[in-house]
């Protein structure tokens, strides 16, 4: 069989199918559909320093093979994570990544700082890039200073695996992953949501009650890829591709542009074991091709 | 129960009023689980342009037969398909999603509410019930008599039944909220009673109002945009009408719902 | 019924539904399927100074309700453009707006002025959005200074009503609108596509022969309009939405949102009189919804 | 003819190979302008989340019974739909696009090439054709025998056919490239022959570097990836072998084509 297995700084996925932030709760939504630890690993819902409520209803919509969301990071804050959350967590085999995020460089790096006693945490990756959280979201992850100082700030306090995951909102968003890679990131993802909006024409009222929200599903997949692909060309360290990815097909695509490892978001909304579905099919693809390991479809992209 | 996800062979479609179809499904697991308030989400078959599931409540479960009824209202894009559906097709179904009417068996009166297409839990509540003395009240408003969902059930189970349509074509004319309204009215004492309710948001806010106003406990469930089913998305956000202590001011209509304490929770257009 | 009209500076449409740049040809692809007139307006495949052959193929793929091209702004060169395209546009009743570009402030002027001579054009649109064109395109689009300076250039040589064309790959577009606002465009339309890319997992090859390209289509739809809502918000001249508009429904979200007209361009391509249908959907709903003009609708968003 | 969009019936619907089906459409008007290489573009019922239509070339046309047949291989997700249509059904067709084969009355043999589904114009061909006296030559390749779409019009026209088969299961073993390099390669004299090529794209380079290196004339049709179908994308670029002066480097599969002389373009993957 195919090594599938994967190198993320120090860390070893046994294959590159992790679920995306803020879709796959904290595991245990999706622990009656499939064996979680068939997974390379699942990134958790953000985390945030404060307990956080969430946005206003209606937090959703349906678009065009897409979806737009407001939901505005709601969680029990670190504290609490450690207490509620984790103990499912800890349990599982795969690699749990816990997603961070804070309103200030300062506070991402308070979040991981509180983390680091927790023991068992593969990796962080630091969500900087929400487009629907008014306090800072937007201005973190659209300058490249910016971006590279939060980077900075938690590198300073972990030693763990630091992915940089990045906004596609962006001018350029290789300016600003080599500013991540530079000041520290292990690894990149991207991409976060596209900034959206719908409107329903008998009210006249926004879809969502923060008026504009953030694109996800196969719509954005073609965007995601682009993203990815730039990014790739501009940093050595690894690019996890993130964005409207439902099959192992679209997997490949990532893959063969020269992603490390993908996330499987939306998708899992729709098909539960999406992510299951996406390693099998990885598996099944490696075998037909012969492939001895994931290296050699990792940038193979013919020009 | 696990929740999962079934392949579930439909075994009978039937007009149940005008643009609603009921279906038959085969599950014998979720017959034998289903109670009042628990939904399954579907697939919608030949709209692969459809992002979302659907979701439906369980409406009748057969636990001999081992299968599930559906109330489909025609509504829009995939309810449209779904109606379509005849026996031999397939339906992939997450489920069973959500949680039920809690019911104490020292009640004395259950005072069910629905409006349009709210009469689909109501079926499976009746059948839950029975066996229970407590006296059943349903209140059921359409807009017209060929939009009534009638069921067998209500004279199986001694349900009290009182139909409402906008046009009074059938019944009293009105909503059914003033229905109900004249009916409390008419007595003081409110002890034993329970409301369920089940419909459209306005309908909602008043019995919520007149619950409140005579302190009668209540039970509603509510119908938000949902992108999973299941607890992931946190899309289907709830108000609550008092933040926890905690600093939660939202719960899950999927997960914590769909059914909740009528006085807990706020509702949005 | 229904008034439909339209302000774009001093041009005055008959309704808000024009065919957006690239996706309608010269006019002519479309005359056997509706009467053209019937249409707000038309706006042209661009027009450069010089003929341009395109890019290679392939040049299109299917992606999620989206499409991604890398045509290559192929066209006959602005001398041609006069002789060959003209006279067929010049014998139609609706308003005729040329989109021309150029890989410099300086070409783009050119072209305006070889223009200026033609009678009957009723605006011009300029195309530095557009980003598979290698030379030039992507950095008159990023800038607000190279973007205003482009508006400003053009500016100097016609009197015609000018319209800027935006693109949705910046980190604000809000920004650049303003600038060609300040510049003196008389109007804005957004977006042009979004860079995207997608790959043959069985040949390993990009399915463009650019790698990267354009995405158009209803996967864009709620990334268009957000965009179009910034530029609202920011500029006191108006905006023309584009971007996935299909049907009525569409358009009408975004004349909601405050734009003043839409451009309907890969719908076109699956449903030749897609324009036209939008047209006669506004006229009922209009109808229907008892509004004596546009003016009563556009920019009713309720917060 | 102008162009438009109907709705056809479907009148008929047949197994022509294994994998290949052949759709009968009610389209009088078509049915009497099609020639061999025009095409229709059709919208998959059933598939709202495919953006474009799919082209399928007119196979033939029954001028009297007003109606046109297309073969449709099953390749993927819009053909695998279109292939299960049924009578009853309507197509949303956009036609006729693109141009035709060239035929000159004077010409003593046509020899037709196809590989797999390039088949489908060369029976309206022989029906173009029929009447005039040249020799028809088809050669004809598949898979394997079960692959082969056949048609009593070879027979009915006198067509001289000659078959191929990867598997060897039916007619010479090998591509129906060689087949036809041997047949050529046994005159010397090929002043009246035209070859009309459709199928894959190795076959398409194989035939124009034979007939360039024999002085044959050829046509071939190609099979872009097309969003319009009718000259508005610019998507279906071929490229052209030579340049012409004016700096133009590219033509329209589905304006100028999908019929080419075979000279004067090139063939990419
Ligand atoms: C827990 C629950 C139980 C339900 N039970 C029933 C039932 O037993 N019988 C019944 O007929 N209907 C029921 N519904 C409503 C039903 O799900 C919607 O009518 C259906 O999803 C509309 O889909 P559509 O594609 O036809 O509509 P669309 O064309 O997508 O839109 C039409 C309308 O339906 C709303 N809608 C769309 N998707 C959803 C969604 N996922 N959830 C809620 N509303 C949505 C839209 O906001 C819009 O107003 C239930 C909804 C929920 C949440
Ligand atoms: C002028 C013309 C005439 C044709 N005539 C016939 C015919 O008579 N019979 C027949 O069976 N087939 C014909 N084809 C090919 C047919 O259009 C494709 O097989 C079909 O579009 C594939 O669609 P799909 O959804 O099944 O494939 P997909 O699942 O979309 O993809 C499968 C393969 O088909 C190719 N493809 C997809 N869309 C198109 C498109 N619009 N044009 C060309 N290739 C495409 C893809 O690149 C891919 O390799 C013709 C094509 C053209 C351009
Ligand atoms: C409902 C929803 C909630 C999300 N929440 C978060 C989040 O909390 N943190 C985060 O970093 N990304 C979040 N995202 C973004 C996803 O992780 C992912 O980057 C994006 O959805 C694109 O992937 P997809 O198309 O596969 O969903 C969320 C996305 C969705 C749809
Ligand atoms: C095939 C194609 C060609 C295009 N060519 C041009 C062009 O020449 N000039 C231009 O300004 N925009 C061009 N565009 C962009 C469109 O005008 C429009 O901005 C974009 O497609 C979004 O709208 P839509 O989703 O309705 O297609 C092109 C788009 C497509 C799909
Ligand atoms: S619908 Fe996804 S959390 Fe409720
Ligand atoms: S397919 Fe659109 S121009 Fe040929």
């Amino acid at each position: 069989m195919t090594d599938l297995r994967v190198h993320i700084g120090s860390l070893v996925l046994d294959n590159p199918v992790l679920t995306a932030s803020g879709t796959f709760g904290y595991g245990s939504e999706f622990a009656d559909f499939f064996d979680l630890d068939r997974l390379g690993g699942i990134v958790t819902k953000t985390v945030t320093l404060e307990p956080r409520p969430g946005n206003p209803p209606p937090r959703i919509c349906e678009t065009p093979a897409g979806m737009l969301n407001s939901i505005g990071l709601p969680n029990v804050g670190v504290e609490q994570f450690k207490l509620e959350k984790w103990p499912f967590l800890s349990s599982l085999h795969t690699a749990v990544i816990v997603n961070v995020a804070g309103r200030s460089s300062q506070e991402f790096a308070d979040v991981v700082a509180a983390l680091e006693a927790v023991k068992g945490i593969a990796a962080y990756e630091l969500n900087y890039s929400c487009p629907n959280v008014k306090e800072g979201g937007l201005s973190f992850s659209s300058d490249a200073r910016v971006a590279a100082e939060v980077t900075a700030r938690v590198r300073a306090v972990t030693r763990r695996p630091l992915i940089t995951k990045l906004t596609p909102n962006v001018t350029s968003i290789g300016e600003i992953g080599r500013a991540c890679a530079d000041a520290g990131a292990d690894a990149l993802s991207a991409i976060n949501t596209l900034v959206g909006m719908a409107v329903d024409i008998r009210t006249r009222k926004p879809r969502l009650s923060t008026v504009t929200g953030g694109l996800s599903g196969p719509a954005i997949r073609p965007v995601a890829l682009a993203r990815v692909y730039e990014l790739v060309r501009r940093v050595s360290i690894p690019v996890i591709g993130i964005g409207g990815i439902a099959t192992a097909e679209d997997a490949l695509e990532f893959i063969i542009a020269g992603a490390a490892a993908v996330q499987i978001g939306t998708a899992g909304f729709v098909h539960p074991d999406a992510a299951l579905r996406v390693v099998e099919g990885l598996e099944d693809f490696c075998r037909r091709e012969g492939l001895a390991n994931l290296a050699q479809l990792r940038g193979s992209l013919q020009l | 129960m696990s929740k999962s996800v079934l392949q579930l062979p439909v075994i009978e479609r039937a007009e149940a009023a005008r643009q609603v179809v009921r279906l038959t499904l085969q599950a014998p697991e979720w017959a034998r689980a289903a109670r009042a308030g628990h939904f399954i989400n579907l697939l919608v078959p030949g709209r692969r342009d459809l992002l979302w599931r659907r979701p439906f409540s369980v409406h009748r479960a057969d636990r001999s037969r081992g299968t599930i009824d559906l109330l489909v209202a025609r509504m829009g894009r995939g309810s449209e398909s779904l109606a379509e559906c005849a026996p031999g097709d397939h339906l992939d179904a997450i489920g069973l999603l959500g949680n039920c009417f809690p019911f104490d068996p020292g009640l004395h009166e259950i005072i069910m509410v629905a409006g349009g297409i709210g009469i689909a839990p109501f079926d499976l509540l009746l059948q839950d019930v029975q066996g229970f003395s407590c006296k059943k009240s349903l209140f059921y408003g359409a807009r017209s008599a060929g939009d009534l969902c009638r069921s067998t059930l209500w004279a199986e189970s001694g349900a009290e039944v009182h139909l409402t349509t906008e046009d009074g074509s059938t019944g009293s004319r009105g909503l059914v909220q003033d229905e109900l309204r004249r009916y409390l009215g008419s007595s003081a004492n409110h002890a034993g009673r329970v409301i369920y309710g089940c419909g459209p948001t306005p309908m909602l806010a008043a019995l919520r109002e007149m619950a409140l106003a005579l302190g009668i406990k209540g039970y509603v469930t509510v119908e938000n945009r949902m992108a999973c089913g299941f607890g992931a998305c946190v899309g289907c956000a709830v108000e609550l009408a008092e933040a926890r202590r905690d600093g939660q001011k939202y719960l899950l209509a999927c997960k914590d719902g769909p059914v909740f304490p009528i006085e807990e929770i706020l509702f949005h257009d």
